[in-house]
């Protein structure tokens, strides 16, 4: 059956489940992955479909748990583990990025872990300062870790079935406002059509999105959706914009990044993430590193969450989190 | 420990205002979030209406709340947790401030910047936090201040029966203990932390008895009843006061609603929740009041005058401004 | 008595040590840094001076007492507590960036959280991946933290004094290879003159450490010694750089870089942290956020440790961390 | 439980090779590390010589490791400390790669990448962590690989008294209870973390104490002897193996050395490790094999063995070549 549109969520479960009858050494586990199917319904069915043993609810013990992932990896199995909001990892960020993802490199070569990490990402409905965060940034920064970070079901799909036939530890971050949720506003571009057989779509492939000429808009996850709607109110006045969807930070894909910089002369990286110190210096480095072969029109720019805590009330979330608006008007300042 | 007969009807009062505050809340919560006026083919839309976000409500968690604070003073500090309000209202936190901060109000106690998971307050000495098991910790170092200070403040810090499996849940018990700190632990066993039942992630029936592990006093109260509360923690508050360290209590307690507003409830036993409420705390002590000469007429006006502060309350976030949009970057630093 | 010379590690004691006599709000906790004075020898000293309740040994509970420190700070004391290396964070990072950097914010500014973290970076001496990072960009990529990381012992003292005396969270890394241990070897540059009296350096002020026109280099802690012996090696054979010393990250002195840049035309950023999604991308990044007022020479370069875990063995940790050779050498390339 | 002659003749081979392991890497750790041949001014630096960086030994812990190995086989699992070598010894890590690594050479265990405290062993499902408390969480996970498997496979988890204060702990004990996993919990209580004493730090005299907060057995070995350790540990493993879940055991034992070498331990009473080895268990197992029958001739004989071992170890790691510049960037993946 052709042309079946998915969710996002309903994307990840499907290939989660897959892999989990393609090799029996799969299983999930995390908070209310179970009986719940996972807050945000990654792992919605599994446990019907496969039982307790294979899909199991966990206490309220992240550093155990994904610790536990790590130590049942090193034995040869494959754990699909879930946090359930990233903004939850200082409660087991040393298990994640001293463990999970070092002892590959400290053993030299001889540990293998194929763990995947999941984790929902991102505001834009008001549950502020510590359940809206992106923090990809931060676990890009710190070696040993692929980042996926998918902005719709079809990838979605495919690149959960690398993660998990990946024989290293894998975050995969899904951001809660394209998950398709029954119960939260969403960015339909992101429920796609999904093939049913499964299929692997390649880390460190960059998807153009969109061709345009006159600039580059870098981007990923929900702002990827954000930066369609701005660039087809911009197509209105004649302004081409590219858009680049990076699908993993780790590893990254310089090059399309460059080629089309190369292309449009103008970059704009619209992130979610804190801007200072992360994703959007890391792209701006990359063409600043290789302006001998970039012939730039204008200055960089850069827009993402300016450097503060993501506040509750509607108007300020609203004004902090980059938006269609911002990112049409930071095009059109760039133009003039 | 026997509770005053003012004491009594204090509890009783805080109760109302709570179930009253968390019941009212339930509806204002849906205010648009519900089909036509949200995307097409949404159930629900959780960022919708003047109360966005989630939402995590008490109903039926009433008596640990107030046969706790009826111990305390101004002076004393709370940590609480995710599910914040009844312990905030028994604090004495402001209604007006918290109900404006559920807004996102420029008059909330966080100017809006917060919301119902974040409420502090400096004149109450009240915080809370999102993150499970984040209270204790700090809750350590407010007792720790207290002991320099040379004051007999006590700070409380509530958790629930699925945060006593987090890691600082043991830190702060074994830090509070060696250092003899007056926190009273107070873990609120409403037997499930979202869908995960307290038999499917605890290793013990009682939480209490992990204070074994710490050298300290533990106790379980079995009932959901505010009276058996102020009796268990008035004497651990009464021993943190006395300088002789903490204790761990574990109580009993009921969750009336969903873990969050909008929850389908599917891992929960259908009449479950019926049968809860058939023994309501608040019912047992208008019962017992009345028993002890409280007349219609003074329960009546009990019971008006919570609804009116409630009502006041909303009234006052409904009606104030948001804050500027300029505020969005400050604050960040004092 | 002037012209006293100190190391860094007696420096930043002497200033904890004064402020607690200044105020008696101020107090010390950490693991090992009461009777064994620090094992960096941050507060060497202090608890013969102050005694125990001033100066605390901590059980190993970084959750605990780091939180212990957020919750006395809302009562008015003034923590100064040692995280002994930054690679531990792992552990409590929960109770640093969720609630010490944010709950001023999330309460509208009502509560103000006067705490300095304190925690040894770096690596050189083959201590490996877990007790050999820096880690800086991670805390300064998280909004609520003002981010200390000083070069020397006279900047050490002054930075301090304003940490303590900050009504906002302070964490503050010093680096292990300029502290001045009779057990390390380190750069001497970082042990100078020192006065006796209590200073106040304030936050947000770059240090030239050498003036040039060639080149700019961008550095911090360690990494400054290694530039400036680069620095003398190039000017021998007529390169003049020019060396900026970030000394604090949050916030950040971004007109020092850009009026460097403008005047050099070329930027080098030496950083001992980890090379993506970092400072360096963030330094670089501001450059090219101001092409249209800073002229370049050349495409801007980045000297880090190449996103791989630090390695045990000296050959491969000598590669990996960026050298005074290296420094020297890229330098060199960007003049050609 | 009573262990066998051979058991009592491998116990006691093991602890020569790792005592003589420890007390010969003594002096080798200071191999270029004192003046005049380092920085003026220093006097120590721990940056220098073939064996640079941080060095933790466990001269006077081997009982813990010893009795505790001798009921594992290739298909258990352990996980280690920041304090290894004992651990790894006894479990048959081989010495040679152990000693290369600790050299940073490509002949070691990782390459020369991971260091002393970094040593893993795929072969003999070994691994170890410089993170206090570390362990234990990977330790779950190893025991639900076994359960999933169906294997009767065990998992030892080691860690110090001061680790045991580590919110960690409290995470995989409980994990570990409810799920039933075959896991051993092993706590060496040296009596120091650095220079923190158990008192100073820990809110219970006995860690053992702790099991009651998980439902789990817990036991404590009071001496530091290995034939007790073996009777202690064989419950606990046989129990596992049976399917029947965790146990915590807590043994006493002694740290000779310094926390790290270098260390001054001007936190420590001066004479108090002298009286500690004046009751060396080495001696004592020693003294009780000569009184079972063994000749001067045959324990001559063991401790050749086990001294010959040790010096091949340090002789490969010395003769063998550090790993080639262009490995630094290689098995960041696999
Ligand atoms: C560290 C952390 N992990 C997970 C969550 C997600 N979460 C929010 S509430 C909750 C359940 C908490 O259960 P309990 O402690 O019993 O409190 P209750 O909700 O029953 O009042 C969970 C898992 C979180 N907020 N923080
Ligand atoms: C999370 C963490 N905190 C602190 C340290 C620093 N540290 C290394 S060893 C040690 C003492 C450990 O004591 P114990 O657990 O008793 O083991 P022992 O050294 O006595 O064998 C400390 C605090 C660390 N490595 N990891
Ligand atoms: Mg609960
Ligand atoms: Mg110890």
């Amino acid at each position: 059956m052709s042309n079946r549109e998915l969710t996002m969520a309903a994307a990840i479960s499907e290939a989660i489940g897959q892999e989990m009858t393609r090799d029996e050494n799969v299983f999930v586990m995390g908070e209310d992955v179970a009986k719940y199917g996972g807050i945000f319904g990654a792992t919605g069915g599994l446990l019907d479909q496969f039982g307790p043993e294979r899909v199991m609810d966990t206490p309220i013990s992240e550093t155990a748990f994904i610790g536990a992932a790590t130590g049942a990896a090193a034995e040869g199995l494959r754990p699909v583990v879930e946090l359930m909001f990233v903004d939850f990892f200082g409660v087991c960020m040393d298990q994640i990025y001293n463990h999970m993802a070092k002892n590959t490199y400290m053993s030299g070569g001889n540990v293998n872990l194929p763990v995947v990490l999941t984790t929902a990402i991102g505001g834009g409905y008001n549950d502020a300062a510590q359940h809206s965060q992106c923090l990809y940034s931060l676990f890009a920064h710190t070696p040993g870790l692929k980042i996926v970070v998918p902005s719709n079901a079809y990838d979605a799909k495919g690149l959960m079935v690398s993660a998990i036939r990946d024989d290293n530890p894998v975050m995969y971050f899904f951001h809660k406002g394209i998950m398709g949720l029954p119960w939260m506003a969403y960015y339909t571009g992101s429920t796609n059509e999904v093939p049913e057989e499964s299929y692997a779509i390649p880390f460190g492939k960059a998807h153009v999105v969109r061709e345009g000429s006159d600039v580059t808009i870098v981007t990923l996850s929900q702002m990827v959706h954000k930066s369609v709607l701005a660039a087809e109110a911009l197509a209105q006045d004649g302004i081409s914009a590219e858009i680049i969807d990076l699908r993993t930070l780790v590893p990254l894909d310089k090059e399309a990044v460059l080629q089309s910089v190369r292309k449009t002369g103008r970059l704009l990286v619209a992130d979610e993430d804190y801007l200072s110190f992360g994703l959007s210096g890391e792209i701006a480095a990359i063409v600043a590193e290789n302006l001998d072969t970039v012939n730039l029109h204008g200055p960089v720019k850069r827009l993402a969450v300016p450097d503060v805590p993501i506040p509750y009330t509607r108007p300020l979330e609203e004004a902090i989190i980059p938006q269609v608006g911002h990112i049409e008007s930071t095009v059109r300042s760039m133009m003039s | 420990m026997e509770p005053t007969k003012e004491h009594q009807l204090w509890m009783y009062e805080q109760m109302l205002i709570i179930r009253d505050f968390e019941e009212t809340m339930v509806n204002i919560y849906l205010e648009g979030k519900l089909p036509p006026n949200i995307q097409d083919g949404l159930a629900f839309d959780i960022g919708g209406g003047p109360v966005p976000g989630e939402m995590h409500l008490a109903a039926g968690q009433e008596p640990v709340a107030v046969g706790t604070c009826a111990h305390l003073t101004d002076n004393d500090t709370i940590t609480g947790t995710h599910r914040p309000h009844h312990f905030a209202i028994a604090k004495g936190v402001p209604l007006d401030q918290m109900a404006a901060e559920m807004f996102g109000k420029v008059t909330g106690l966080g100017r809006g910047k917060g919301g119902h998971m974040h409420l502090f307050s400096v004149e109450k000495k009240f915080g809370c936090s999102g993150i499970i098991g984040a209270g204790m910790p700090q809750a350590c170092g407010a007792a720790l201040a207290a002991r320099k200070k040379g004051k007999d403040w006590v700070t409380v810090t509530f958790f629930g029966e699925g945060a006593a499996n987090q890691g600082s849940f043991h830190e702060s018990l074994n830090l509070a203990a060696i250092w003899k700190l007056p926190v009273v632990f107070i873990c609120e066993d409403n037997k499930y932390a979202i869908s995960v039942t307290r038999e499917d992630s605890t290793a013990v029936a009682n939480n209490a008895d992990r204070a074994v592990g710490y050298g300290i006093p533990g106790v379980r109260v079995e009932n959901n009843d505010p009276l058996e509360v102020y009796d268990v923690v008035g004497e651990a508050v009464a021993r943190a006061r006395r300088g002789e360290g903490p204790s761990l209590i574990e109580v009993s307690t009921d969750r009336y609603l969903g873990h969050f507003q909008g929850d389908a409830e599917a891992y929960r036993p259908k009449d479950e929740v019926q049968q809860l409420r058939e023994n309501d705390p608040i019912d047992r002590l208008k019962q017992q009041l009345m028993d002890g000469g409280l007349s219609e007429a003074e329960e009546a006006e009990i019971r008006s005058r919570a609804k009116a502060a409630v009502e006041a309350a909303y009234t006052f976030a409904r009606e104030s401004p948001y804050p500027d949009v300029s505020e969005a970057t400050m604050h960040v630093f004092v």
